[in-house]
């Protein structure tokens, strides 16, 4: 099986409302950004795989309207998965590993601001036992955040100092939409919106675009002589039933660390697809990565772009193993109530 | 290109739709016992209980058909406070979503309860159903659950 | 009340969200200009072909669309359907002909009503022309052309019009 | 490339209303089908990829979430596809691509569509602010496309009806069909209302519910089982509203055939593929299919469709299951022209199979005629 390494990844600035730009002007300046910092085209992309979600803009379709952006003449090898952009890499990354393609091109994008996010995401339950009753994203979140209190798993205080640091970290990332500082008072001063979740234990609703670029080991070192390496990958899905899984903890974070071996890896860095403060030390917790500096860009609770930001955590991991020439990386996406489906991937730079 | 200069132009649009569920057979028992004031679950060749009636087993993956009743009473596992209710919320007063493991069952189903205070509430509470007046075979044939006095 | 009666096999479950629909550059430019009865499309700066309505890209060269070009209101029927069947959430009442309207010095075509005395002297590379609502009730929308009408000039071949890049 | 084949094709029936199981139930019923055929239990299945149409159609978002129990996908990766009308096209094509890529020996997929639990036409035509009310449906849409093409070539008219006709033939031999219309013939289609001209309603596929499922093998997992080899595959795209696109005859579709053909090494489709099922919604896109993928020149397609070329006892049988006509649960529709095709090669398609047949073809496209999935399936492996 052929290597696959990321070399090239571009975000849009994180948008509380992008009214302005509709799907194809956000998802053209970062593909262009990507092309532009690596010098290619179009032309030398052999795959081209993007993730959306239709109901975000209630547009059927959206992702057809999406791919206005990109070059498609002639024709070109093209799929979406209605998933985090995360998972349209893992698709481009087994188009690599089969030889259908040296090269992919990855996207994501999604609007949150048209519609209730809310109400939204209540349609993704089970549609005859569950969504009738409209349970929101955070109060379906905070029921995993109960037990894990309960359980003493995690405390409250870290998740405060969950918030406050993803605040701190915003401040050295350009494209985050949350940069104001949080005190301990001003946290504690916060409401809760769906107990034990407060307003600043939740990320902001979110507009925004990001791109990708993956290739193989015989294409890599044409494109950047930093490639980053997808050492390993691994994703699975839990349970639809939400009543019938144990939530103090994680058999697919589980699975990951047999399946890539990630039990006496010295991580780095790492990036998580945390959308709640109590999420980051519980995965914390599992992936043994308490002293390793995690969501350096401040995560999703500082920008949280749906469909996009599990392909963002990879992409932030790669950039810092790019910028600061540390070695391993562990990023993490997920998808769906309570942390259901999980991917983990271990980036490396070779010396 | 001059996205400052223009006046974009906004408004507001509606998704609606009433939805035809068709529950299949395991579903329909208990959805008609929801309706009696009954609530079914299944149970697995392992004699695991699923409550509300799940379809299939998540681990062994085996189609689940045998039906036992379970409850009506049952213990909250977990849950979250919404002291304000949203627009989409079904109950208009505070409440909570709660994960409810019912008398008899080895897994728990998502509901609500209502008419107590944050403060009363606790994982290991027993819980109760209020049943609606009007059943119409749904989810919501339990308005909510109380806790037990 | 005598559905309410019969037994059903299903059961109805209500979705209802609201969305606020934002237009976009592109499409705000486009429409501002569709308000005073002016169609203006954008071209490609690097192949040159003219979109209308834009949406402010290029497929063919994934680039933003950014000079503007004002078009007439004529153009020609590049292929068209006649429709007999009511359409859920369309007030349109069948028969009714629904076309591909290619507008001259435009590269793409958009869908449109054409209305014609004679349905069935529709065809394929007729010429029409865009018969505008009293400016009084126009707003941000296409609909501020009722259709298109037959004008009296000779047809197009419309294998001509198959844009070629310059 | 690690070479991948398909051991088990699991379908529902089709019909209009599948009220009696929910949609879980659907899905899963065409998975242990699936599974039966292939022989294989639960612990072989490393993978699942899951593909159906927009989330609208049923108001389920995501709907891999609700349904990984009943896709037995729990503790295991899952993949949801999305690519309009190709959805089941390509899905067969990442689930092969999981398998050829050696990151896994053994796919389960599966796509489905539930359209009694919604409408179709609602969830694709909303009222958006600003938009006129010009949707007149998907036969409005593809009906000036097919207007355009009798402009070109001027085929007589009853080619539509003559192919809306055969496919329907086909479906009486095909239990699992949704439509079934004793003594179906061209008069009668021809004597159906006109809905979108030249588009009469028998010319016009239906709204189906039903699932499709494939399992899909590394070639050292096969062992004794009866496979269709998976011997090229290929999916192609373009923009909606590209400048220069030719809707009737899309270089998406060009591309896409010629690139399955040359990995399955065949230089004469016309002769060397003995059978196709291929993406027909509307009954004119028979033959401009036929050109676009290169089973004859340009204008000539027609001509083998009114020759009979494609009827179940021609030299090239075209959708003999009864096609997208006959039925179209429009998330396993491109599915089940490549299960399709792998029965025939697996000699499994039972009344509807076409004697000695060796190699076929898949073919999806979905869209504006824009996207596109195709593969040639064998009964050898070279």
């Amino acid at each position: 099986m052929k290597k696959v390494a990321v070399v090239g990844y571009a975000q849009h600035k994180i948008l509380p409302n992008a009214g302005a730009l509709n799907e194809v002007e956000l998802i053209m300046p970062v593909v262009h950004k990507v092309f532009n910092d690596l010098g290619i085209s179009q032309d030398d992309i052999g795959f081209t795989c993007s993730g959306s979600c239709d109901y975000l803009q209630g547009a059927a379709f959206a992702f057809v309207e999406g791919l206005s952006a990109i070059q498609t003449s002639p024709p070109i090898k093209e799929s979406h998965v209605e998933m985090d952009a995360a998972w349209a890499l893992y698709e481009s990354m087994l188009k690599i590993k089969m030889g259908d393609a040296d090269t992919a091109l990855i996207y994501g994008f999604g609007k949150s601001s048209p519609g209730n996010l809310d109400s939204i995401i209540s349609l993704q339950m089970d549609p005859y036992y569950i969504s009738p009753l409209w349970p929101d994203r955070v109060s379906l979140a905070a029921l995993q955040a109960q037990i894990l209190l309960h359980q003493k798993i995690i405390t409250h205080d870290e998740m405060m100092a969950t918030v406050i640091e993803a605040r701190n970290n915003a401040a050295n990332n350009p494209n985050a939409l949350l940069t104001d500082q949080v005190s301990e008072d001003l946290y504690q001063a916060d409401s809760l919106i769906s107990s034990p979740l407060r307003g600043f234990d939740c990320p902001p609703i979110s507009d925004g675009a990001s791109a990708m670029v993956i290739a193989s080991e015989d294409k890599a070192f044409e494109f950047t002589d930093n490639p980053i390496w997808i050492e390993g990958i691994d994703h699975s899905i839990e349970s639809s039933n939400l009543g019938s899984r144990d939530l103090t903890t994680s058999p697919t974070i589980q699975n990951a660390i047999t399946n890539l071996n990630l039990k006496n890896i010295n991580f780095d860095v790492a990036e998580l697809h945390t959308q709640f403060s109590h999420e980051v030390p519980f995965l914390r917790k599992l992936l043994n990565l308490t002293n390793v500096p995690t969501n350096l860009s401040g995560g999703p609770l500082v920008g949280n772009v749906m469909m996009c930001a599990g392909l963002d955590a990879i992409g932030k991991t790669f950039q810092s193993l790019v910028s600061d020439q540390s070695d391993h990386g562990i990023a993490h996406a997920s998808s769906g109530p309570c942390l259901q489906h999980n991917m983990v991937v271990h980036l490396e730079r070779h010396k | 290109m001059n996205d400052s200069k223009i006046n974009l132009l906004e408004a507001p649009f509606e998704l609606s739709y009433k939805y035809k569920r068709s529950s299949g057979p395991v579903m329909s028992k208990f959805f008609e016992g929801l309706s009696q004031m009954k609530i079914f679950g299944t149970k697995s060749k392992a004699q695991k209980v699923f409550a509300p009636a799940a379809e299939y087993d998540p681990d062994t993956r085996e189609a689940l058909t045998e039906i036992v009743e379970v409850g009506p009473g049952g213990t909250i596992e977990s849950w979250s406070w919404v002291n304000s209710p949203r627009s989409h919320h079904l109950l208009k007063t505070p409440f909570a979503f709660a994960l409810i493991k019912l008398d008899g069952a080895d897994t728990a189903m998502l509901h609500m309860v209502s008419d107590c205070n944050e403060s009363d509430l606790s994982i290991g509470k027993k819980v109760l159903p209020v049943w609606t007046e009007n059943p119409t075979e749904a989810i919501t044939d339990i308005n909510y659950f109380i806790l037990e006095s | 009340m005598s559905d309410d009666q019969a037994p059903k096999d299903y059961k109805e479950s209500f979705i209802h969200l609201e969305y606020q629909y934002t237009a976009g550059s592109a499409t705000t430019t486009f429409l501002n200009q569709v308000k005073e009865g002016r169609l203006v499309g954008q071209a490609c700066p690097k192949c040159k072909a003219v979109y209308v309505p834009p949406r402010g890209s290029c497929p063919r060269c994934g680039i933003a669309t950014s000079i503007e070009v004002p078009l007439t209101d004529k153009g020609c029927v590049e292929s068209f359907t006649v429709v007999h069947i009511p359409i859920p959430g369309n007030p349109i009442v069948p028969p009714y002909v629904c076309a591909m309207i290619r507008l001259d010095e435009a590269d793409i075509s958009f869908l449109h009503l054409v209305q014609d005395n004679e349905i069935d002297q529709i065809r394929i590379g007729m010429r029409v022309q865009a018969a505008w609502k009293p400016k009084d009730e126009w707003t941000h929308s296409l609909e501020n052309i009722k259709w298109f009408a037959p004008i009296d000039e000779p047809d197009v071949d419309v294998s001509t019009l198959r844009f070629k890049p310059s | 490339m690690i070479q991948a084949g398909v051991i088990g094709v699991g379908q529902t029936n089709y019909d209009s209303k599948r009220r009696d199981v929910s949609m879980a139930g659907l899905v899963r019923e065409a998975i242990d089908k699936a599974m039966l055929a292939a022989d294989i239990e639960w612990d072989a299945v490393d993978a699942v990829v899951l593909g159906k149409a927009p989330d609208m159609f049923e108001g389920v978002i995501m709907p891999e979430l609700y349904l990984a129990d009943a896709i037995g996908a729990v503790g295991k990766p899952v993949l949801r596809v999305h690519t309009a009308g190709s959805v089941g096209g390509s899905t067969a094509v990442i689930a092969a691509s999981h398998v050829c890529s050696g990151q896994f020996k053994t796919v389960l997929t599966v796509t489905f569509e539930k359209q009694s639990e919604s409408n179709a036409t609602w969830a694709l035509s909303p009222r958006y602010p600003y938009s006129p009310h010009i949707n007149a449906g998907a036969g409005g849409y593809f009906a000036p496309f097919i207007r355009e093409y009798i402009r070109r070539y001027e085929p007589p008219e009853h080619i539509g009806w003559k192919v809306a006709a055969k496919d329907r033939q086909n479906a009486l031999k095909n239990p699992l069909a949704h439509l079934q219309i004793p003594g179906i013939d061209e008069k009668m289609v021809s004597e159906t209302p006109m809905l979108w001209e030249p588009l009469r309603y028998l010319e016009s596929c239906p709204s189906s519910d039903g699932a499709c499922a494939m399992v899909i093998t590394s070639e050292d997992r096969v062992g004794s089982r009866n496979v269709a080899w998976i011997r090229g595959m290929a999916v192609r795209s373009e923009g909606t509203l590209s400048a220069g696109r030719d809707e009737v005859n899309p270089q998406g579709g060009i591309d896409c055939a010629k690139d399955i053909y040359q990995q399955a090494g065949i230089q004469n489709p016309r002769t060397e593929i003995d059978c196709a099922e291929i993406y027909v919604p509307f009954s004119w896109y028979e033959p401009m299919w036929l050109e676009n993928l290169g089973f004859c020149d340009l204008g000539e397609g027609w001509k083998l469709t009114d020759e009979g070329v494609t009827a179940m006892d021609g030299s090239l049988p075209v959708n003999m299951s009864g096609g997208v006509l006959s039925s179209n649960p429009i998330g396993a529709s491109g599915m089940i022209r490549f299960g399709e095709a792998a029965l025939q090669v697996m000699g499994l398609a039972e009344d509807h199979q076409v004697e000695d047949a060796k190699i076929s073809m898949g073919h999806a496209y979905g869209g504006a005629a824009q996207f596109f999935a195709m593969w040639i399936v064998s009964s050898t492996k070279d």
